[in-house]
Parts: structure tokens; sequence; C-alpha cells
């Protein structure tokens, strides 16, 4: 079979990000490939230099939706830090309840999304119920499910009451029996072990050359936790441990996250169990002095990075997010190269974004081993002509 | 359209469209939130099949296109592609504050405003972002339309708005009915 | 974890390619000059053991442009190495070469702030889309749309 | 025999086409409610297989650039005429009419039609996705080909004919082929999984991989003609296995009057075909979908052999025991 170029995305039936592989296969195996993850730039980054910081932080929480927490929770870090605010011990132990929530319903979210790559329905909708779980959490708690808004700066926007944690006790033991559950089939089903074990691998060395983050870097025996490292809001307080592993390939992280469920129940349980009285925020000063600050954040997807520079006015000089995907993309692009088609859902799933697939135009030119590919505006101009035709005929 | 009332086989053809509606969703740009609350209409809790919802990948078999999202300026092509490829007779959701009009993201240099600065949109469904009830509300007011429409004989009853959208800027692809 | 670099052993580590201050508990910033730069992230990586990029981050203030790179290994402790590069030729060596998770931020800021990396394998586009304009930079402070350039979405309208 | 009245009836309308119509909705039907239960949802109502049926059938027919309008109009029809003709081979309530020395060979032959049609859609779609699913269903075709054909041959073997309704009458006098031949009955409902295109062998539709594979650019009515006729493959197929496996629609017994024998039958027929949906099911719910090179090394390293094994076995049995 001859070369084909295969472009991937950017869309998908599945959903998260709009991705575009543009990769160069040879029958099923992949030659080259090249990234195009330039869909979703909406500006941010400009827009946070001209609002100011009660502005931004709802901004923010809509750079991802999934992970709306861990921005908001960065940015403010960052500027609390610029502004050296002391936060209230409650206003803390709230963001860390809210942030592992956050990361176990991103976490059953993304083991949903890897059992659907390889058309594993019933674990992607099983999941999915269990997520809801967590949902329900997080609407009684902060009155949204998925973009929560619980972070300003110098502290929390909404308090945990006792009923509310009364009811998240019961809440988090049927989550705990529900993923007990699926560590047994994550480790014993026999589909999920062909597709996952040895795809994608990725040695210790080459973690680190790279530069991976999170489960990915984690699950290649790299122990990098930013919540350990540079510890932030309560970590330091409760006892927990790093999650690795050694298989560093797709199983292993998995594996990783399973274990990153488990331990953020116990964080949870410590937080709910252990949440100190107090105000849940601080009056927070309108603007921050000059400043330079880099506020580290262990998003659910591995280390979020705000670079913030403050100029003595209410905005930012300069915001500067590095996101975990980002951090990933090169790994991703490596350990592709070599691999069977089939596989690159689950490889890309792996680091937790989510590649799509629809665009459909490509012309292959078998013969000479050449690809080609039309361009924009070739295409664009094909399809008006097409749909006049079309309407006529 | 005839000006007689339909056959009994254009009958059966609408009451088999408002019984099977399926979607693809497609992501502009969004924030993956509406993504995530859209796919979690198909989950056990909300369970959208069993009102004959069915999402489907490519959008050659969709009959209802889901846009969240501000529409980027990179994916406005592709979304005005996606929406040719769709076999008529086609409907759009603008999902989100997003997809209604910019949202937070309404003026920054990368994204155009909202869906209908690129395609036609019947439904717009508030929220940011939505939940999952309120998007099968915005599918069920979606079917209302497809039955409205298929009373009056076409979308053109309430073709106004496109008009102005075009006047003002905005694409003036006509739908036919 | 090991233990955190202190201010000193990273001053004894840069002798005479930059200058390091503490600037909190666990970061420091050197700073030094685009000649230097690709000693002293080879300082870092080697004597300072850092083998983890954490960002590239480029800043425009108005008058120069300003890449910081941070670095940390397993001490956890942030290096920032900080140059400075003229605004009329933001021009500097590419690090792709020592540091290959380097090549996907220089990317990135070249697009953003037209900042030129030498020697990179493939700078090619990879945020704003296809059809922005050549030498428009949106993430520079003296940028603003231009209402009769064509920045994308569908041809002909907007 | 029948008369030509009684035949026409027989084809067009009662067990003929207008039921199986009507029952690879209700079947369709029943594989989707069962599985959405089985997931912990409610599922789809049961009108839900017709209603996308006809919807599809009114909906607009997109041609691609540069396919052949032709060909991809005919090609669904093909494949949804030669699995209808399978069917009417395959016994439903007593010996079909059409029934002769042989058939259980051509029912084989036009099931493996709809792939080969598939391949050719894909093909002509001028579409990457399609193309490789085209060629994906293709290959997947040469894999369980093999060991659904021998697993299928090798009762015939025992029975000594190769006409369906023999090997139902020698299972009426002596037992199941099913508890005979067990391995043969997994590696036929294996092959059958694979034939059908079900999860864990839906590599050629793969969704988050190449979209829908060769269906990515069927519109309108070819779509509606084709999944009809994978619905089709779906009944055809199990009642084929459930009549070389599972005795078909024969009573153990003799049955005095006809019209009784012929309903028991029916129902027999039913509840059957309906057992072996319920393990496709299971089957599908319970696994993910493996890799084209895995179902390589599964195909021919397992089932290829246990076909072969069974063969063997029959092969012996035949001598030592029917043979004497």
């Amino acid at each position: 079979m001859p070369e084909i170029l295969l472009p991937i995305g950017p869309q998908h039936p599945a959903l998260k990000e709009p991705v575009n592989f543009k990769i160069v296969v040879d029958g099923e195996t992949i030659v080259r490939l090249d990234l195009d993850i330039s869909y979703n730039h909406r500006g941010i980054e400009k827009a946070a230099e001209q609002r100011d910081f009660v502005r931004v932080v709802p901004l923010l929480a809509r750079v991802c939706g999934i992970c709306s927490h861990s921005h908001t929770t960065a940015f403010v870090k960052g500027i609390e830090e610029a502004m050296q605010l002391e936060v209230p011990a409650r206003a803390q132990y709230i963001r860390t309840i809210v942030a592992e929530l956050e990361r176990m319903h991103s976490h059953l979210l993304w083991l949903g999304v890897a059992a659907h790559e390889i058309g594993f329905n019933t674990l992607f909708m099983w999941t999915w119920r269990d997520r809801e779980i967590i949902q329900d959490m997080l609407e009684e708690t902060t009155g949204n499910r998925v973009i929560y808004g619980v972070n300003e700066v110098g502290g929390v926007r909404c308090d945990l009451t006792l009923d509310l944690i009364r009811a998240s006790f019961e809440h988090l033991q049927k989550l705990e029996d529900r993923i007990t559950q699926y560590v047994g089939m994550v480790k014993n089903d026999e589909t999920l072990h062909m597709r996952f074990s040895g795809v994608g691998k990725l040695s210790k060395a080459d973690a680190l050359k790279y530069g991976t983050v999170g489960p990915t870097a984690r699950a290649s025996g790299v122990d990098y936790d930013i919540r350990k490292d540079d510890s932030y809001l309560a970590y330091d307080e409760m006892p927990w441990k790093v999650v690795t592993d050694t298989h560093g390939d797709v199983f292993g992280r998995t594996l990783v996250r399973i274990g990153e469920m488990q331990e953020s129940l116990t964080i949870v349980r410590f937080c709910l169990e252990n949440l100190p009285e107090g105000p849940i925020a601080v009056k927070a000063p309108k603007t921050a002095p000059p400043a330079e600050v880099l506020s580290r954040y262990e998003a659910p997807r591995g280390e979020l990075v705000h670079f913030i520079r403050t100029n003595n006015t209410d905005r930012v000089e300069r915001l500067d997010i590095r996101t975990p995907t980002l951090a990933n993309w090169t790994a991703v692009a490596v350990s592709l190269v070599n691999q069977n088609i089939a596989d690159i859902p689950v490889i890309v799933a792996a680091i937790d974004p989510c590649l799509s697939c629809t665009s459909r135009i490509t012309l292959l030119n078998g013969r000479n081993k050449k690809t080609s590919l039309m361009t924009w505006d070739e295409l664009r101009s094909y399809s008006g002509e097409y749909y006049r035709r079309k309407r006529c005929a | 359209m005839p000006d007689t009332p339909p056959g009994p086989s254009a009958r059966l053809a609408n009451w088999a469209r408002l019984k099977s509606p399926w979607i693809t969703i497609f992501n502009s740009g969004a924030c993956n939130a509406c993504d995530i609350e859209a796919i979690a209409c198909l989950m056990p809790r909300f369970d959208v099949e069993r009102f004959g919802i069915l999402a489907k990948g490519s959008p050659r078999h969709a009959d209802i296109l889901i846009v969240t999202g501000p529409v980027t300026m990179k994916q406005a092509s592709r979304l005005r592609r996606i929406w040719e490829q769709i076999p008529e007779p086609k409907y759009v959701i603008a999902m989100g504050a997003c997809g209604s009009s910019g949202g937070v993201f309404c003026g920054l240099y990368h994204v155009t405003d909202g869906v209908e600065n690129t395609i036609p949109v019947d439904v717009w469904v508030a929220g940011c972002p939505p939940r999952p009830d309120e998007i099968i509300n915005a599918v069920v007011a979606c079917l209302n339309l497809m039955k409205e429409d298929f009373t009056r004989g076409g979308k053109a009853w309430r073709q106004k708005k496109v008009e102005k959208t075009s006047d003002a800027g905005g694409h003036s692809e006509e739908v036919p009915a | 974890m090991t233990d955190p670099l202190t201010l000193g052993s990273v001053t004894e580590a840069m002798n005479g390619v930059g200058t390091a201050e503490q600037v909190s508990r666990n970061r420091i910033r050197i700073k030094t000059n685009p000649g230097r730069l690709h000693k002293s992230l080879l300082l870092a990586h080697t004597i300072l053991t850092c083998d983890h990029l954490i960002q590239i981050s480029a800043v425009d203030n108005g008058t120069i442009f300003e890449l910081i790179y941070h670095m940390t290994g397993p001490h956890q402790t942030v290096i920032s190495i900080a140059v400075e590069l003229p605004r009329e030729k933001p021009e500097v060596m590419t690090t792709s070469g020592i540091m290959p998770a380097s090549g996907i931020y220089e990317r990135q800021i070249h697009d953003l702030m037209g900042i030129e990396f030498k020697g990179h394998p493939g700078l090619t586009r990879l945020i704003l889309n296809e059809d922005w304009p050549k030498n428009e930079y949106p993430m520079r402070k003296d940028w603003k749309p231009d209402p009769g350039t064509f920045y994308g979405g569908i041809r002909g309208e907007t | 025999m029948m008369d030509a009245f009684q035949l026409a009836v027989y084809i067009l309308l009662f067990p003929g086409f207008l039921f199986l119509v009507l029952y690879a909705f209700f079947f369709k039907f029943l594989d989707r409610k069962i599985t959405a239960r089985m997931q912990n949802r409610v599922g789809p109502p049961l009108l839900q297989p017709f209603a996308d049926f006809v919807k599809m059938l009114a909906k607009e027919v997109i041609n691609p650039k540069g396919v052949d309008r032709q060909a991809l109009d005919v090609a669904p029809l093909l494949a949804l005429a030669a699995v209808m003709t399978a069917y009417l081979y395959v016994p439903i309530i007593g010996e079909s009419p059409l029934a002769f020395q042989g058939d259980l060979v051509v029912v084989l032959y036009l099931l493996t039609l709809p792939t080969i049609i598939l391949f050719i859609i894909g093909w002509l779609s001028r579409n990457v996705f399609a193309t490789i699913g085209g060629v994906r269903a293709v290959t997947q075709m040469f894999i369980y080909e093999v060991p659904f054909f021998l697993a299928l041959i090798t009762p015939a073997l025992m029975a000594g004919s190769w006409s369906i309704s023999d090997i139902i009458a020698w299972q009426q006098q002596n037992t199941w082929f099913a508890v005979l031949q067990p391995i043969g009955f997994i590696v036929a409902l294996i092959g059958l999984q694979a034939k059908l295109e079900r999860v864990p062998f839906d590599i050629p539709e793969a969704e988050t991989e190449i979209v829908a594979g060769p269906w990515t650019e069927l519109t309108g009515r070819r779509l509606a003609l084709m999944q009809l006729s994978m619905n089709i493959t779906l009944v055809t197929g199990s009642a084929l296995v459930a009549a070389v496996f599972l005795g078909g629609p024969m009573t153990p017994w003799t049955i005095a009057p006809d019209w009784l024998s012929a309903s028991i039958g029916f129902l027999l027929f039913l509840a059957k075909t309906f057992a072996i949906l319920l393990i496709l099911i299971s089957i599908t719910v319970a696994s993910g979908r493996i890799r084209i090179d895995q179902l390589n090394d599964i195909g021919w390293k397992y089932l290829a052999s246990a076909a072969f094994i069974q063969m063997g076995i029959v092969i012996m049995m035949n001598y030592l025991w029917v043979g004497a």
C-alpha cells in the first residue's frame, strides 16, 4: 500500500479540544506526523492583559472546562503571592477539596474516554455514570456542574455547611466502592490489556528529555508532583503519597490515574474531617505591586504553569499560561512514530487531550509515493462550486 | 413546497425525522465544558437514546449539528464545511453563551463571536455551560421547529433573522427547504 | 526530592555567565545575555541537574522583549534564566538542540511574539490560523487589529 | 411442495421478506435495548430502528466529488439482495421450499457479500477514512472467514450432507451439534461477531480512529439500505448458526398436525435466534475493540486452529461412530 496522508481532526465524535494530526501512514503504520493544535486559540492571554483581576478569574475558568478550577487556582495563587496576601486556612481547604474533586472527575472522564477510544463503551458509560456523583457534590457545593467559579482573589466564594459535609461523606463512600470496582476492571480486563500494554512506551530518560508532566511522566517513573514538590493550598498538612508506575505505557498511565483517584479520596476525606473554622476570604487590594511570579499547579493532566508579571496596576502585564498538554505534546509526537494507526487515539488520549477525527479532505496520489493535500482555498472554491452544481442538478 | 397538504408518505417521513434526530457535536474552539455536558447527555443519568437521539461521528449521518464554542477563526471554515456535509434537512443548535454570542471571549482577536456569523442557527441555548437538561430541552425545541417547518412547508417563515445577519455582513446562504 | 539549591551554589555554578538573585522561596532568577544563553542553560542542565524545562515565558514590556527559561530538577528549585532581546531584531539561537522539549514552546512564542529562533528545525505556525497575516504578532503590546486586514474566518465576511 | 401462490407468500410475506424486514428491525431494537440496559441506560423505544430507517430514506443523498453515483446506488441494493436471498434458504418454519443439496455453501457465500460490498463502497467513496475502513473490512474478512467456514462446514461433514435441512434432520435424530461440537460452535459465534463488525471486531468502522470507516460517506437511502442489510445479516447469521448448531426450527420429536409443528418450529426459531443474539450482545458489552494485527493473531493462531482441531475430531468421530 502506498503512503497515505491521513488527517485526523479537528472534529471528533467523542469530545474535547479539536486537534489535527497530519499523519502519513504506510498501510497501518505511522511514518511521520505533524500536529496542529491551533483550533482552540482564542487569545485568552491577550484578553487577560486587558481585564482587571476580578474579571480575569472567570475568564481563566474558561480556558478549559474540565480543569477550570486548576487555572483559576493557579492564577489567584500567583496574584496572592504577588500581593503577599494571607489567605484564610478554610479557603485553602475548600480550594483543595474542589481541586481533588476536579481531579477525580477528570480522571474518571479520562478513563471513560480511553475506554471509548478502544470501543469499550460499557466502561465509558459506567465511568461517566459515576462521574455524576462528583458532579452532584460540586453542584451542591458550588452551584454549577462543570465551571464552578469557586475562586476569587483572596479566598473562595462559597462555604461548606455541615449538611453538605455529611452528604459528601455518603457520596465519597459510594464513589470509593465504584473506584475499587474499576481498579479490578482495569487490572483484569483482557481487551484493555491488549490495547494498553506496550503501547506508547516512554522511558524515564525520554520522559524527562521531552519535558513530560503529570501522570504521563509519573507512569514512566518520574516522581515529579507539584503538590509535593512545591506544595500549595493545604497539601503539606495531610498524609498522602505520589503515585508512580514503571510501565511507561498507556497501561501504566491508567494505573497512575486510578491510584491518584484513590489518593484524592483520602485527601478529600481528610479535608472534610479537618476543615478549619474561620472566614473564607479576605479583602484583596485592587492593584498588585510589581512582581514576577511563577505559579505552578498540579492540574489533573499535569503541571500547569502561570507566569504572571504585575506592574502596580489592576491588570497583569503579562500572563503566560503553559498547559500540561502542550508539555506532553512533544512526547506524543515522538511516541507515535512507527505505531499502528489504531493506536493513535489511545496514545493521544493517554496524555488526556482528545484528538478528533473528521477532516475528510485529502487526495491521495498513490503511484509515486507522493502525498498531496488540497489547500483550503482550493477546497473552499471546490465546495462552493460543488454546492452550486448540486443545487442546479 | 406544494400548497396541497402533505401526503401520507411525507407525514411518515416527518414522523420518523422527529423520532430519530441524530446529532453531531462540533467543538469550534470551546472550553470543553459544553462538550462534556453534551456527552453527559448520552450517559446513563440522562440517556437521550430513549428519545432516539444518537451521537454520530460522521456529519454525513447527522440531522442536528450542535456547535459549542465561540468559533475561532481557524474553525470557522471547518464549521462551514461540516455544516455543508450534513444532508438536508439539517438543523443547528448553538450551545452555550459562547456559541450564542462569543460569551467571555466576545471581541477577542482570534474568535468570530458566535455561530450565526458562520452558519445559520435554529436554536440557541443559554448557559455556561448549559446543563444536560437544557441541552435535551434544546433538542426538543429543535424538534418542535421541525414540526412547525413541516406544517408551514419550509424554513422560510422564520428566515427573517438570517437575512438580517446577512445584511450585517453575515453570509447569505439560503437554506433550501 | 533532593535538597533545594541555594543562591550561593547557583552563583558559583553560573560564575561569569550571569547574575543570580533569589526571587522567592524556591526560585532563583539568573540574568544573562543572548550570547551566553546556551552556556547558562547547559550549566543549569549539567551542574545544577535541571532536567525538566518547565516553560519559556516571553514578555513584552513595551520597550524590550524578555525570554525567561524556567527549569527545575530533582531539587525542585526553579531556575529562571532571563535574557533580553532588542525590539528591532528579536533573534536568539534555538535551544531545541539541547532540550527537545523547548521546540514547541519556541514555535508558540514565534507565532505570538514574533521572536526568531535561529536554527530551529521546524519553526512553522502552531497557534494562529493559516490565514493570519505574516508579521503580525498579537501578543506584542503595540499590536492592534487592523480593520482592513483579513485575519481569518470565512473570506469575504466580517 | 408448495404451489406458486404459496411460494410467493412464502418468499414475499411470511416468513419471507416482509417478516424478515420487520424481524430485523425488532432484532436491532432488542440489540440496542439490551445493550443499553446492560450499560445502565434506558435504551431506545420499540419503533426506533424503523424510525431511523424511514428517516434515512427521506434524507438527502450527497455524492462526494468524483464518485460513481450509480455504483454507490447499486452497491447497498446488492448487499441487501444477497442477504435476503441467503435468508430464504435458512429453514424458518420447517424446511425451506427453495432448499437444495449444497444450500449451506450458497448461504455462506451470500453472507460474505455485504463485507465485500462495504469494501467496494469504501473504495468508491474517495475518502481516506472510507478507504482505510474498506481495506480493513477485507483484511478482517480474510481472517475470520476461514475459521467461520470451517466451523460451519464441520457439522455438514458429520451429517454427511451440504444441505441445511439435512443437517437439521440429522440433529433431530441425534442431538444438537452445539453439544457434539462445542469448539466449532464457539468459533462460529466469534466468526459471526466478526462478520457483523460488532465490538470487539468493529475494526473497519472504528469510530474513534477512522470516523465510520466505509460508512463515512454514505448518506440517505444508501445508508438506510446498507444498515438494513447489516441488520438482516444479523438475523440471517443468527438463524444460520441456530439451524446448524442448535437444531433450527425442528422439534426433537414429530408433532402430528403440520400447522402445529410449523408454529412450534417458528417459536423455536425465534427463541434460538434470540439466544444467539444474547450471546453476541454479551460479547459486545464486555469488551473493547482489538487491533487488526491482534485480530490476525487471534484469528489464525487460535480460531483457525480450533476449527481445524474440531474438524479433525469430527473426521475421527465419523470414522469410528457414524461411519460404522
